[in-house]
């Protein structure tokens, strides 16, 4: 038997069972970032003293790193609005350059990495460095696993939409709705620990 | 109710407010469920499939629930209101001030508690962490004027009586907790931190004694060799050719339980183990000469004397009452962190002071 | 159980070879949200068992400290009943068999255990391993016991056919769900093999000590990385399922009370865990890169002076933990007053007395625990304030359990009550968490929790709501269900005395705790506090309690036994032999083909109409269709 | 979503454009006064407000916010509820501390 609701919306909540599934995970992410964001304020108001992020960290880097991802969620809104618009090529196009921006982000954020280590320092420098290191981390895994699923919407998996291209629409936008997470939760670690 | 509960001796001023508070719980907690029981047992002989073949759609039609978990409601804000919000405020916020109280730092470590007295110049001396040594666990800086005459001890901490105590508490290592039963006090220890606590000390280690004076059997108890292992024989065991295997105040090692198990003796007459007592009362034997004085420790050849002369029943009470027990996990010997405290009249406080003070010179 | 989740469930004994062929397909790689179920199941059950079995260990440890431990007891326990499970089995039944050879592998992790020379020298339990049994005990019973029992086997097995629902919403991600928890659950039993043995530093795991500790937390760490990846996947997987796969008229207010305890249950770990997630992260990072999150400056453990320099916070910890942790204990009990619920209504043969009220009293637990936590840390020197907010709230929360228990008591009135063995697990579970519950009030004033905080009377508070509370909740679920999944009834005889044993044996165990913790006594004590002169007067209370839980345990062998027995010999029934009005009953075969409905239901009335007036049986299903009688109206 | 047809998708569009320039835009201004090195409290203040509205215009055109189903703002208000507390309740505990 057919599980219901896979692509159709149904009709009292309007949703279809993976925009509501995507939605509920955002919310379990919303809490683990928060809890770091939670832990960054609880020891940074215990400290007797905390660096500023801008004497520390490269701010034109992180600046650069913001621009790419908030560019690569627009592409990804227009990777999905082109399938809406039926035009597969186009969202070829954006999902591609979708990925492409993730991995300039990514090498931006290996040079920032580098060149601390390179100077010798790592976690255990500081709590500062400590929050610095978990959460960038953290959203750089995230990154990661984003890129994986947008490379994969962007390779083999686009068959579906041959087959059932509505379906590969909606698995496209849920994508792009954890893509967009992604970048927010960017938003708010940029200021937080370059700029304070 | 609080003997029901079974709450041990109070020796704190506030002792008694949260014993009061805690059978007040219980008394709300035993109204309820006693209510609600009988409620409970009687719709189930009431209603049960024999008794009533077709149940009733509608089932009960009253609100009274409702006015129930109302009157609940009120009776939990009264608690609050009139229990929980003013004691805990007297307890973290109406501290008395310094000058009129005895204050000590107590740092705890794995798995001991160190006290640091001010000494008499009522000030606290430097300490710094690079100078903790074996023999200076507390790192006192004895360069520091002011730590000349400080005083520092292991696992003791004598506090006299009648007078607020404001204990500065915190830890080298791991979280370890200040508890001690009879005071009604407990107070995590955290390292990085130094949280105050404070109390009256209300009666002295004797009075507590007296209070905790039990009746202790010294007739010994009859246990399986193997049990008797490492315990004391109060009466003479010999072997088949009637050599004396093990007489009474006979330590059993494991070469005389190998031995009586030969003998084929299956029992055997040991004291119970009274160490941790002390007498409360004088014993003498039938001429007049004194066995066991008035607080001595009940030893195995104490009790067995007593019990050679037919005491078989001895007055007696813990050697420690006032015992710091170390109430949060902190690692493999938690359980035996113990600390001793003794409460004891302004003078005999002063004159350990002085002896104390004596040791620094 | 083996044939019970397949589509054809009458396997004749002549066509085993026919059965084996497809055992690994059907079972190992299903995805069918029935099969998971019982696969969680069979999990859990194991995992109760173990963690029962450190804590008889242990409690040998509290009666007689210090005395050489008959091991080949403790293993002999498991170990016969793997012999007798697998006698059972013999070769026809994959699963039973399994299972026997899974309780003989436990029987060979408990004897290597205690025949360690290191930790048990002379068979004498060492503080170390004493510790990390407590902590293994708690971390066992909690995170891969009674959550996995309670959500991942009822939960799956039982909410989609409630809703009339086909199967989860993400068939994968369920079975994703259950191998995580099953990756997590392995890792926590390697780690008693590693140098130092498993966590020692208690279920709460408490910086700096679990810091400094041993190995084993790394590895305890890792696990609860897996088993919180578990939780997550499957609350996001119950809650899309609850609101998208209702059947046609299954309103929120026609859910069974099961399904909505599910409900608030799935958010409690949807938003309660990422925090210990990203705890334990930090937790492995203070551990493993010398980062200081949790780790004050200038510590000095046994004379050395540590390098961690960063001024970590180590009340971040608890913070962190307890936001879990206290939305965790309703998640131990949501699902459990759910089970009682069903039970209740359907051995009354009446509606749950208001309903509603329940429902919202639910939602609103739910919400109420998340800001409550801090009545776990009242003693880490807390502020007039900020106890006086934590107090309130903890008291209010208390409210919403009492309008629960005291509705489920009220259904019972004008009943007419059969008192099959579920019930009586059911009803059992209603003074049993009134203990539990009320004596959670004194400690969740400050004040009062002066003197009862970390003693014994804790350890009788909650283990009065987890033990007799949901461990007999989960037993009534078992003996309710059994049928469902296998279409034989457990044995009646024996899961009577398994009641009255468990019963008495349970009380044995945790009322004299209140005694010693009114006393003073505190937990975690090695020796049960034998060295303490304020502990002296109730000492002997630790044998009486010893001998409690080691009778317990006896008693819980005549239900293992039914439970093998009964798969394979247990008396047939019909296909709604409870007359239960509920969906997974009412509206479908028993056990339930693949896919679950032969036609997906269509609902029209609500989930409890027993002793409708004037109705042909004393109970309507919810797909029945149509005014029953005139003069009635379905009860919504 | 899902219904709606490719001559509205093209309004999106337009809509998307102007929220990503807004988004540049509210960078450049974040980084900017992030050099004045206003006092602590301040930069806070503006740095959080800066972000708040950078994060609802993500939030709200690109995932679609404004036009969601009210199931999905119920989950999100529940969230956001539990997330302040998560925010506020551990500092103020460890900030309400014992003193004499
Ligand atoms: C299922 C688990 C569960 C449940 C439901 C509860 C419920 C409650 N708990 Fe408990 N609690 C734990 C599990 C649970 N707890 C655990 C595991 C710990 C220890 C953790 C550790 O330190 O290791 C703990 C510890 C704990 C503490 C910390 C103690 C300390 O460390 O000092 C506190 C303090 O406030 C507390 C309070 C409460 C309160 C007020 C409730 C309330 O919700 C209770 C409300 C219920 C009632 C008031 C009962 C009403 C019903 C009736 C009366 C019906 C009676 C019916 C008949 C007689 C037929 N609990
Ligand atoms: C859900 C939680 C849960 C449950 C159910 C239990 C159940 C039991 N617990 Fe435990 N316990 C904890 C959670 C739990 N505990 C926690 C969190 C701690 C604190 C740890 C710490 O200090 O860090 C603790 C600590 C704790 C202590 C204190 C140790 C100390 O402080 O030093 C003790 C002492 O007696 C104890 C005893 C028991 C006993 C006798 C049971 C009995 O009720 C057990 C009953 C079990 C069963 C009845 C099992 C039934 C299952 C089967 C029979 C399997 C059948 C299998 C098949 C059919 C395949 N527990
Ligand atoms: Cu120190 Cu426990
Ligand atoms: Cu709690």
């Amino acid at each position: 038997m057919q599980i219901p609701y896979t692509v159709a919306t149904r009709p009292d909540t309007g949703l279809f069972n993976a925009k509501l599934g995507v939605w509920l995970f955002l919310a379990s992410e919303v809490m683990l970032f928060g809890a770091l964001f939670s832990s960054y304020i609880l020891l940074r108001v215990g400290a007797p003293t905390w660096p500023h992020g801008y004497d520390l960290l490269n701010v034109p880097l992180a600046t650069f790193n913001t621009v790419v991802l908030i560019t690569s969620s627009i592409t990804m809104v227009m990777a999905w609005a082109s399938l809406m618009m039926k035009d597969f090529k186009k969202y070829r196009i954006y999902m591609g350059s979708t990925f492409l921006l993730g991995v300039v982000f990514l090498i931006v954020k290996g040079f920032e990495y580098g060149g601390k280590f390179s100077h010798g320092i790592f976690p255990s420098e500081s709590t500062f460095y400590a929050i610095y290191f978990t959460l960038t981390g953290l959203h750089g895994l995230h990154v990661i696993g984003g890129m994986i699923v947008n490379a994969y919407f962007w390779g083999s998996g686009s068959k579906m939409w041959k087959s059932e291209p509505e379906r590969f629409t909606n698995r496209v936008e849920v994508a792009g709705l954890y893509w967009h997470f992604v970048d927010l939760v960017w938003i708010f670690l940029f200021p937080a620990l370059y700029l304070l | 109710m609080q003997e029901w509960l079974g709450m041990p001796v109070e020796a704190a001023a506030h002792a008694s407010e949260i014993d009061q508070m805690t059978a007040v719980m219980h008394w709300i907690m035993l109204i309820l469920f006693v209510g609600w029981s009988i409620f409970f047992l009687y719709v189930l002989i009431r209603y049960r499939r024999s008794k009533s073949a077709k149940a009733n759609y509608a089932g009960v039609k009253s609100h009274f629930s409702s006015y129930m978990e109302g009157t609940v409601v009120v009776v939990e804000a009264v608690l609050i209101i009139g229990f929980a919000i003013p004691l805990w405020a007297k307890r973290v916020n109406a501290f008395p001030p310094e000058g009129e109280a005895t204050v000590v730092r107590v740092v705890a470590e794995q798995f001991a508690w160190n006290s640091h007295y001010p000494g008499a110049d009522g000030m606290f001396g430097r300490t710094d962490i690079k100078l903790v040594s074996a023999d200076n666990p507390l790192g006192i800086d004895r360069n520091d004027p002011a730590a000349k005459d400080d005083i520092a001890t292991i696992n003791q901490l004598n506090l006299p009586i009648n007078k607020p105590v404001i204990i500065h508490l915190s830890s080298k290592d791991v979280i370890h907790s200040f508890g001690v039963t009879y005071l009604r006090v407990k107070q995590d220890a955290i390292p990085g931190e130094s949280i105050p606590l404070w109390f009256t000390p209300t009666k002295t280690n004797i009075q507590i004694q007296e209070e905790l004076t039990r009746k202790y059997s010294s007739h010994g108890q009859t246990v399986s060799v193997a049990r008797a292992m490492n315990r004391v024989a109060m009466s003479e065991y010999s072997d088949k050719t009637g050599a004396s295997i093990v007489g009474p105040g006979g330590f059993i090692g494991e070469d005389i339980v190998a031995k009586l198990t030969e003998a084929g003796i299956r029992e055997v007459m040991v004291t119970v183990d009274h160490s941790t007592l002390v007498t409360m009362r004088e014993y003498k034997d039938a001429d007049g000469n004194i066995i066991a004085a008035k607080g001595e420790r009940l030893t195995d050849d104490v009790v067995i004397k007593l019990n050679g002369m037919g005491v078989t029943e001895v007055l007696a009470a813990p050697d420690t009452p006032l015992e710091i027990a170390c109430a949060q996990l902190c690692g493999l010997g938690h359980y035996r962190m113990r600390g001793f405290m003794t409460i004891q009249t302004p003078d005999e406080f002063a004159a350990w002071l002085a002896q104390e003070a004596a040791y620094l010179q | 159980m083996a044939n019970a989740a397949t589509a054809h469930h009458h396997v004749h004994d002549d066509e085993h070879h026919h059965e084996e062929l497809g055992f690994w397909q059907k079972y190992v790689f299903s995805i069918d949200h029935k099969v998971i179920g019982l696969w969680y199941m069979f999990t859990a059950l194991v995992f109760l068992f173990f963690g029962f079995t450190l804590m008889m260990l242990m409690r040998w440890q509290l009666a007689y400290p210090g005395q050489p431990l008959p091991g080949w007891i403790f293993m002999g326990l498991p170990a016969l009943i793997g012999i007798v499970v697998l006698f059972i089995g013999g070769l026809q039944r994959k699963l039973i068999s399994l299972m026997g050879v899974i309780f003989l592998g436990l029987s060979g992790l408990i004897w290597y255990v205690v025949s360690d020379e290191t930790m048990m020298p002379g068979g004498i339990m060492l503080p170390e391993l004493y510790n990390s049994f407590g902590a293994m005990h708690g971390t066992i019973m909690v995170f891969l016991g009674v959550v996995p029992l309670a959500v991942g086997a009822f939960g799956n097995y039982v909410v989609p056919l409630q809703i009339g629902a086909p199967d989860m919403a993400f068939p994968k991600l369920n079975a994703a769900s259950y191998w995580s928890y099953f990756v997590g659950g392995v890792v926590m039993l390697v780690s008693f093999f590693v140098p130092g043995g498993a966590a020692n530093s208690g279920w709460t795991s408490y910086a700096p000590l679990s810091v400094i500790a041993t190995q084993g937390q790394t590895l305890w760490l890792f696990g609860m990385v897996a088993l919180i990846t578990s939780s997550l996947l499957g609350s996001v997987n119950f809650i899309v399922t609850i609101i998208q796969l209702r059947a046609k008229g299954m309103t929120f207010m026609r859910l069974p009370f099961f399904v909505w305890t599910q409900f608030v249950t799935a958010f409690l770990l949807l938003l309660a865990f990422p925090p210990l997630e990203a705890a334990g992260v930090m937790q492995l990072m203070d551990r493993l890169v010398g980062t200081s999150f949790f780790m004050p400056s200038g510590l000095v453990v046994s004379g050395q002076i540590l390098p961690y320099t960063g001024g970590g916070s180590p009340l971040l910890w608890q913070h962190l933990f307890w936001f879990l942790a206290h939305p965790e204990v309703y998640v131990l009990i949501l699902p459990a007053m759910g089970i009682v619920a069903e039970v209740i209504a359907n051995n009354t043969r009446k509606p749950l007395w208001g309903y509603k009220s329940m429902v919202y009293s639910v939602i609103f637990l739910g919400f109420m625990s998340f800001i409550v936590w801090a009545h776990h840390m009242f003693m880490t020197g807390m502020g007039t304030t900020i106890s006086t907010f934590f107090q309130t709230t903890t008291m209010i929360i208390s409210i919403p359990s009492i309008i629960i228990l005291t509705a489920l008591i009220i259904s019972l009135y004008g009943g007419s009550i059969r008192f099959t063995t579920p019930m009586l697990f059911a009803l059992a579970f209603l003074p049993m968490f009134g203990i539990g519950g009320l004596t959670g009030l004194p400690l969740g004033l400050a004040p009062t929790d002066i003197h009862l905080h970390d003693t014994y009377y804790v350890i009788g508070h909650f283990h009065y709501v987890v033990a007799p509370g949901t461990i007999f909740a989960l037993f009534a679920g078992l003996y309710y269900w059994f049928p469902k999944a296998t279409g034989r009834k457990m044995n009646d005889k024996l899961g009577r005395i398994h009641f009255w044993g468990s019963l008495v044996c349970m009380n044995l165990v945790f009322m004299p705790m209140f005694i010693q913790g009114l006393a003073g006594v505190s937990r975690r004590l090695y020796d049960g506090g034998a060295q303490y002169s304020h502990a002296q007067g109730v000492l002997y209370l630790n044998e009486v309690m010893s001998v409690g839980a080691w009778a317990l345990g006896i008693f819980q062998l005549f239900f293992i036994f039914n439970f093998f027995w009964s798969i394979k010999k247990g008396e047939k029934v019909s296909e709604n032999p409870w007359g239960a009005t509920t969906l997974e009953w009412a509206a479908t075969p028993t056990p339930p083909p693949h896919g679950n409905f032969l036609t997906i239901p269509e609902v029209h009335r609500g989930p409890y109409e027993y002793s409708v007036p004037g109705y042909k049986d004393d109970f309507v299903p919810q797909h029945v269709d149509g005014q029953l009688v005139p003069s009635q109206k379905t009860k919504v | 979503m899902e219904q709606s047809h490719p001559v509205d998708i093209k309004k999106h569009v337009r809509t998307y454009i102007a929220v990503f320039v807004a988004l540049l835009a509210l960078t450049i201004v974040t980084v900017a006064v992030s050099y004045w090195h206003l006092p602590i409290t301040y930069a806070v203040i503006v740095a959080l407000i800066i972000a708040t509205i950078k994060g609802s215009l993500v939030a709200s055109y690109f995932m679609h916010l404004i036009s969601e189903r009210k199931l999905i703002y119920l989950t999100l208000i529940i969230t956001f509820a539990f997330f302040l507390v998560l925010m506020v309740l551990p500092v103020l505990t460890v900030s309400d501390k014992i003193v004499n």
